[in-house]
């Protein structure tokens, strides 16, 4: 890419593609860098995660008692929740459990499941959309309608609600309980409450894109509406589609972490940032450190999330920046 | 106008009763055995099964909506002709057997909790989002603007639970200077209640006044660039009486819509202040009865959000149609 | 006396990202009362970023505003913003182009009209108010008392333009500046406009500065012209020295790019070829030799700026163009004039 | 014999329950009467309100269903019972209440008599009669309508025409409780000898109610005050507010005070947000108790600290938390030692909260009862010195085995810290050897479940805890090791399915002796199930830290219920 953006100095600047100078803006951004780093490095961390077991010789169920206040094993020994050499972010209280790995471990689950309800999201809003804003009329308002109902449910409350129904109904059917179903289900119930966003923005463009040149030429040519759809109007629609998805994954990120504090989250020992702060609430005063790290780490990646999707979106809408 | 109201007040009811069929149907017919459920932790066999008769669940699905529609208007009696009979006033969501009270009881007695958080919250975010917003807006790129917008870009990336467990740390534990939050009643220890309430409000505002700051600046900025305010300069109107009867007025329809969702939503429940401030609001009633399973209340709680956010909403509509006369006289 | 609008060495530059944009450069031109004054170019050419600057609306933004501006005696470019908040609405006032973008949408057209006269005028509510009825009436706005209460989106587009004429004129100023008042509007509405227009300055004598695209208006309504390419002035004069001997070629592409119902109706309409310049990248020299047909000296033309030089010394025509003045009136004379 | 049935009964409310006679005085003391009123508390003052922050609801405030530590102390503010503990400076005895004296046996136990007040009112007036307290023992037989609590009176007293309740069979007489002609003594006839009477006779089967007020299962919603205080309004859920009762009669009373005007129950705070506001003291918590709230988080900030020394209670609880290795399962002996060395006390302790929330038990029998307790070693050492896991020995027992099983299934409750606690055990187990399957049972149905026998998922290990209601042995072996209590589909509470012929021999022997020889019989048992069976593990005791406000005075901890008693609370001023 250097290359070639190297031989484009000097030459008009209208020579560049629309995609072209998105990226070229999105380079020179000096927030969308730091953040873009901040979330790869997060994503190291998460792929990562493997290596560290094998560097500290632990694993992150792993209980440390000898780690612990032997009078009260809410105390980790030392200070700052126990940070040392071997325990690089100290251990959990009563379990003595390496909070660094913990952490590790719990990226990668936040991520999988945030990603996952985001691409679902993502998915069922686009087909959502493009089908509701292209074919119009009925079809546009039923589904115009489902999202209107979608958007009117207490997503949080109803997520937790629903989250033990469902368990409940599936292991009626035979579906054993535990993360294998827990996670599965929580991608689910966020995504159920991400798509209507994505589909609105999807239709409208939709709408507006249904009605130029270059449709009504396809149109007027004769192609299946399979082609229109798919092939006219999809490859005009990825810019707001990739703003969407940018500014939609903080959210599925703090939904997922919200589901997981409340208690409709991912079940203990398997690690995940929510679960991790919602197992510090007791130890926040004793503790504070055990709260801080889950939380902080929480805060640097959904603002890293944040500051790349306005990012993404004033490079491919300059217009809307500033 | 009267008849713009009226067909959203219709719609709202619909949109709401499609909602209710929805929840009804997920919460009693989904799960394998809803009675269990309804029964919670404390359970005995005994009481399953009064509570399968209770909850009709021998009669067909819509029969039993039906009836739980009626409940709403006029009322009804659970385990009617039995020692165990329950009366459940209108208007009846359902009946808790764990805590041997109807829901609609439940919650009245959760409301005004959350009432206190909502109200307080929201004028306190109101006036540090707007106020901070404004002054980015008016003093665009100096650095009252780079440090209030940072603080907002990173106030609207913090997590409720996280700041509010970090500032009762410093506030409650480290420096005493707050008790523990809670919730005491108004009319009777206005003191108590209000120091008690400071750390949720805090919190709630402290997040959700960055996303009125960023919204109040873009969308002043927004407004800044458009012909009517130039139009109103080229008058030579004071740059006050621009910023607030042209720019402000403008930019704050979009405003009043997004707080009059939020505000919507809140009052079904802070679920997370609630829960890490364990303030016995609405929220917290519903986390409490998904963890007891208590069917009746889930159920109920989540309906009484969904009618607080339509609700919201039909306000919303409404207030701006007076906001915008293009709405109003169209 | 000097003229009323004394506008010298005008530039007006906007920092972006991908550079400086050079929006106007050293403009220098004159409006006496009762006098119309017409800036032509196309879009982009720097007419409205002029009107901006007359105005003094460029304070406090990003644009870098050098030169002098004089209305009746005061200097705008150096004054502060609270100067000249003053005059405007009162001495000088505009006419902007949507109208429906510049009226706001939350307030009635008679409480916009009055909120004009109320800033300059120490009168009650209800004065301001009956001033905005009786300038309603003034623009020809049938039943004023009902329509005062109406906003701005129930008005037609002409009424809408009337009523920020009205607007304009709430405070009898002695500069207007109408910026393309009838593009948006049907030829019979347009027509109307610029008669009230007229009639207004008959009665009131003030200075008009009317912005276009079209020649024909000016043509019309106008005493002087000033003509704008790429942010610069390339030709100014009176109306009749402009229209009959124009000297750029720039003109003479837009004057036979008219169709006339005079002359021969057999020769051909001729566009100007290619497309007016991007102000983020405007051609080196003179700005308009991609497109002129007349390049005599090809180097000289694409890498120096032409001066502005005066036809005839004494008279206000004045062009910016290499070619000298006989080649000028030789290719006039055989080329262009037949075309007229 | 009948204790079986009570030890069913126990069971699901055997963790709620918390009732021993740690410090009280011996059966003996039922000899000596205590029918004067109770000494006034040295520095207490009327007037005030006491506020008592609870987790949650009353599980129930029906006499007959309460069960409940805390609550069975916080009752006898509005409810009377035949006999009771009292508890002053310190010292627990047990004294008649409504009761006259502490009972009469001839018989060795089998039959008993106790004479009765008669001047006792309740707060509508009425006097306390004793068709009432016949009443009260009649309506706890429907323990289908009424459940939830202990099942004593059921239990023991004779039936020969199996009486089934007052609701179920209204017309019907239970001749084994006997009024006197005038009324004045109470006469109960027992299916078997029980030496320690007077004790059960404190549960609240035992106390008077008016058959005309009793709502059944809604009479704990507003429960007839016989006591010094009464509902004044119970929002459930949410608030209790108790009263004076004006027809009370200080002088007719040996347990209970009454400094305070009013008592309030604030329900529904969690557990940190009791402890941080017992902690900090401010506004209402300066006059604020919890009775069921153990500080367990706080605890390293404030145990030891002399700021709180005044207004912090240790002692130590009731409950038991140990293992039991299923013999049906795992049926090699040296697999089961194997899963006992590989036990590490440790780091369950530690998940608990650490030495300071409990002590390191070798027994489930406590020390304090000194005629049963014995002071073995497990897997080879003392677990109090040594209390890591002994994986070496237990790699060792596994290879010895002959019939390795390797995978065990470990059942365990979904509340509180008992996860972390399994959790703790499975790493153990594994660094042994062993794979562990995590079966998690919803907190509201544990009990039964994996005491189920044959069943698919029958688990090898169940994590489990034991309270018992009096200080002795037979409260605690006969209901846990007894194989007579099982039946072929259900362990009961028998959760390590023990039937080992010697050990039933003891039993039998032990059913026929006088009580000093059968606690010495049962402890044998004990020692034999854990060191020879190694069917048990009892991991630790715990300890109690409650805390009180600084302006509540007159708490002390109650020796009849292990719990810190409202009793005697005042405001100070």
């Amino acid at each position: 890419m250097g290359k070639t953006a190297s031989a484009v100095v000097g030459a008009p600047i209208e020579g560049r593609s629309p995609s072209r100078m998105a990226w070229d803006r999105l380079k020179n951004d000096r927030t969308a860098k730091i953040s873009a780093i901040t979330v790869g490095f997060i994503f190291l961390l998460a792929l990562a995660a493997p290596i560290f077991t094998w560097i500290i010789h632990t694993t992150p169920d792993q209980f440390h008692p000898e780690t612990l206040d032997p009078t009260f094993g809410t105390n980790p020994v030392g200070k700052l929740g126990g940070i040392s050499s071997q325990h690089w972010f100290g251990v959990e209280p009563r379990t003595g459990r390496d909070v660094f790995l913990r952490f590790a471990y719990g990226a990668r689950t936040s991520l999988s499941i945030a990603l996952s309800a985001t691409a679902l999201a993502t998915i069922i809003g686009v087909l959502v959309g493009l089908i509701s804003g292209f074919f119009g009329k009925t079809v546009d308002l039923v589904l115009t309608r489902t999202m209107e109902i979608i958007l009117a449910f207490p997503s949080i409350l109803f997520a937790l609600a629903i989250t033990p129904v469902l368990e409940n109904a599936l292991e009626g059917w035979g579906v054993p309980t535990g993360n294998a179903t827990r996670i599965p289900v929580m991608i689910v119930v966020l995504s159920m409450f991400g798509w209507p966003y994505i589909a609105r923005i999807v239709r409208g463009q939709v709408i507006s894109l249904r009605e130029k040149e270059f449709v009504e030429a396809a149109r007027s040519i004769g192609a299946s509406r399979t082609h229109l759809v798919f092939k006219e109007i999809l490859p005009n629609l990825w810019a707001p589609i990739l703003v969407t998805v940018a500014l939609n994954i903080p959210t599925m990120i703090t939904s997922e972490a919200a589901l997981t504090f409340l208690g409709a989250g991912v079940i203990d020992p398997t690690s995940d940032w929510g679960a991790m702060l919602l197992a510090s609430v007791p130890f926040y005063s004793v503790d504070p450190t055990y709260t801080f790290i889950p939380g902080f780490g929480l805060f640097i990646l959904v603002l890293a999330f944040n500051l790349l999707g306005d990012s993404v979106r004033d490079a491919l809408d300059p217009r809307s920046s500033r | 106008m009267l008849k713009y109201t009226l067909r959203r007040i219709v719609s709202g009811t619909l949109v709401l009763g499609i909602v209710s069929a929805i929840v009804f149907s997920i919460f009693y017919i989904l799960p394998s055995d809803p009675a269990r459920l309804a029964c919670g932790k404390s359970c005995t066999p005994d009481l399953v099964a009064r509570i399968q008769v209770a909850l009709e669940l021998d009669q067909s699905l819509p029969v039993q909506y039906g009836r739980f529609i009626k409940g709403i208007f006029v009322g009804r009696t659970y385990l009617a002709n039995t020692d165990a009979a329950r009366e459940c006033g209108a208007p009846c969501l359902g009946y808790s057997y764990q805590t041997d009270q109807p829901v609609t009881l439940l919650l009245m007695d959760r409301l005004p909790a959350t009432l206190s958080i909502a109200v307080g919250a929201s004028i306190l975010w109101l006036l540090i989002g707007l106020s901070s917003g404004i002054l980015s807006a008016l003093r665009r790129g100096t650095w009252i603007d780079r440090t209030s917008q940072g603080f907002a870009l990173a106030a609207a990336s913090l997590q409720i639970y996280f700041v509010g467990l970090i500032l009762q740390f410093i506030f409650v534990d480290k420096l005493a200077w707050l008790p523990m939050p809670g919730y005491t009643s108004p009319f009777d220890y206005p003191l108590d209640w209000a120091k008690q309430m400071v750390l949720p409000w805090v919190t709630l505002a402290f997040l959700l006044s960055a996303i009125y700051s960023r919204l109040t600046r873009s969308g002043m900025i927004e407004t800044m660039g458009e012909d009517f305010v130039r139009t109103a300069r080229a008058k030579g109107l004071s740059s006050r009486d621009i910023n607030i009867k042209h720019v402000l007025r403008a930019a704050m329809t979009p405003i009043v819509t997004v707080f009059g969702l939020d505000l919507g939503s809140l009052l079904g429940g802070a679920v997370i202040t609630e829960y890490v401030f364990n303030i016995p609001g609405l929220g917290k009633l519903a986390t409490e009865a998904v963890t007891n399973l208590d069917l009746p209340v889930v159920t109920g709680t989540v309906l009484f959000a969904a009618f607080f956010i339509i609700t919201a909403n039909i306000v919303v509509d409404l207030l701006y149609s007076v906001l915008d006369p293009k709405v109003r006289l169209s | 006396m000097s003229a009323f609008l004394e506008v010298k060495n005008l530039s007006v530059v906007f920092p972006t990202d991908d550079g400086r944009v050079q929006a106007v450069d050293s403009l220098s031109f004159s409006v006496e009362k009762g006098k119309t004054l017409g800036i032509v170019g196309e879009s982009g050419s720097g007419k409205s970023v002029t009107s901006l600057a007359i105005l003094g609306l460029q304070k406090g933004t990003r644009a870098e505003v050098t030169g002098e501006i004089w209305v009746d005696g005061k200097e705008i470019v150096s004054a502060t913003e609270s100067e000249v908040r003053k005059l405007r609405g009162k001495a000088m006032s505009m006419i902007f182009q949507d109208a429906l973008a510049a009226l706001h949408p939350y307030y009635t057209v008679g409480h916009q009209i009055a909120e004009a006269y109320l800033v300059h005028n120490n009168v009650s509510k209800k004065q301001a108010f009956a001033r905005a009825i009786e300038m309603l009436d003034r623009v020809g706005i049938p039943e004023p008392q009902k329509r005062v209460n109406d906003y701005p989106h129930q008005f037609s587009g002409g009424m809408r333009q009337r009523a920020m004429i009205a607007m304009a004129l709430s405070c009898n100023p002695s500069l207007l500046i109408a910026d393309e008042p009838t593009t948006a509007l049907d030829v019979t509405v347009q027509a109307q406009i610029l008669e009230l227009l007229r009639d207004l300055q008959k009665e009131f004598g003030t200075a008009i500065i009317l912005i276009t695209h079209d020649l024909g208006v000016v043509a019309e309504t106008a005493d002087d012209i000033l003509l704008m390419y790429a942010g610069k002035q390339i030709e100014y004069g009176t109306v009749r020295d402009v229209l009959q001997v124009p000297q750029h070629p720039y003109a003479w592409g837009l004057l036979t790019s008219i169709p006339r119902l005079t002359g021969d109706p057999n020769l051909p309409l001729t566009a100007i070829q290619g497309a007016p310049p991007s102000m983020i990248s405007v051609p080196s020299g003179c700005a308009f030799h991609p497109r002129c047909n007349y390049v005599e000296k090809a180097d000289v033309c694409a890498t120096r700026v032409p001066e502005l030089v005066a036809i005839e010394s004494g008279k206000s025509h004045s062009v910016r163009c290499h070619m000298d003045s006989e080649l000028r009136q030789r290719i006039f004379s055989t080329q262009v004039k037949p075309q007229l | 014999m009948s204790l079986k049935k009570k030890a069913i009964a126990v069971v699901g409310a055997a963790a709620l329950a918390s009732a021993t006679l740690l410090s009280v005085n011996a059966a003996s003391a039922a000899t000596t009467t205590f029918t004067t009123p109770v000494a006034p508390i040295k520095g207490a003052v009327k007037g005030g309100t006491v506020t008592i922050l609870a987790q949650g609801d009353f599980e129930h405030l029906d006499p007959a269903r309460n069960y409940v530590g805390g609550t069975l102390d916080f009752y006898r503010l509005f409810t009377r019972t035949l006999t009771q503990y009292r508890t002053v400076n310190g010292k627990t005895d047990l004294v008649p209440d409504v009761a006259a004296d502490l009972g009469t046996t001839k018989d060795g136990g089998k039959t008993w008599t106790f004479k009765l007040r008669t001047n006792l009112k309740y707060e509508d007036g009425n006097k306390i009669t004793c068709a009432d307290m016949k009443y009260g023992v009649m309506r706890s037989y429907n323990d289908d309508i009424l459940d939830g609590g202990p099942t004593y009176a059921k239990d023991f007293l004779a039936n020969p025409t199996d009486y089934k309740g007052a609701y179920t069979e209204p017309g019907k007489d239970l001749p084994s409780v006997i009024c006197s002609p005038k009324g004045d003594a109470i006469t109960f006839k027992l299916a078997i000898p029980v030496p320690y009477f007077p004790y059960v006779t404190t549960f609240g089967a035992f106390s008077p109610i008016q058959k005309a007020k009793d709502t059944k299962q809604n009479y704990e919603l507003r429960p007839i005050s016989s006591g010094p205080y009464k509902i004044e309004s119970y929002s459930r859920g949410k608030e209790l507010v108790l009263v004076r009762n004006s027809q009370w009669d200080p002088k007719t009373d040996p347990v209970r005070w009454n400094y305070p005007d009013e008592y309030h129950v604030i329900m529904g705070a969690d557990q940190n947000v009791i402890e941080q506001s017992l902690i900090s003291d401010s506004g209402n918590a300066k006059t604020s108790v919890s009775f069921d709230t153990n500080i367990i988080t706080n605890l390293s900030k404030v145990l030891n600290v002399a700021k709180y020394k005044d207004r912090l209670f240790n002692f130590d609880s009731a409950y038991n938390r140990y293992y039991a290795i299923n013999v049906d399962t795992v049926k090699d002996l040296n697999v089961r030692k194997a899963i006992q060395c590989a036990v590490d006390f440790k780091s369950i302790l530690l998940a608990a909260g650490g030495t300071s929330a409990g002590s390191y038990a070798n027994s489930t029998i406590p020390k304090s009862i000194k005629a049963a307790y014995r002071n073995f070693n497990v897997c080879g050492r003392d677990v109090s010195k040594k209390p890591e896991a002994q994986i070496d020995q237990a790699k060792a027992f596994l290879a010895k085995a002959t019939n390795p099983k390797t995978t065990l299934r470990l059942a365990y409750r979904d509340r509180g810290v008992e996860p972390l606690r399994a959790a703790a055990l499975e790493q153990s187990l594994k660094a042994a050897g062993f794979t562990v399957i995590m079966d998690k049972y919803p907190s509201s149905d544990f009990y039964a479940p994996a005491a189920k026998r044959g069943a698919a998922n029958e688990p090898d290990i169940i994590q489990t805890s034991w309270a018992f209601d009096w200080a002795a042995a037979s409260g605690i072996v006969y209901a846990l090791f007894d194989a007579r209590t099982m039946t072929p589909e259900d362990a009961k509470s028998n959760q390590s399915r023990g039937d080992f012929a010697d050990l039933q021999k003891l039993f039998a022997k032990a059913d026929t002796s006088a009580t000093a020889a059968q606690e010495k019989i049962l402890g044998d048992i004990e020692q034999s199930l854990i060191v020879d069976k190694a069917a048990h593990v009892s991991v630790y005791f715990e300890t109690s830290h409650y805390m009180a406000g600084s302006k509540v005075g007159g708490l002390q901890v109650d020796g009849g219920y292990s719990t810190l008693s409202v009793l005697g609370a005042y405001v100070k001023k």
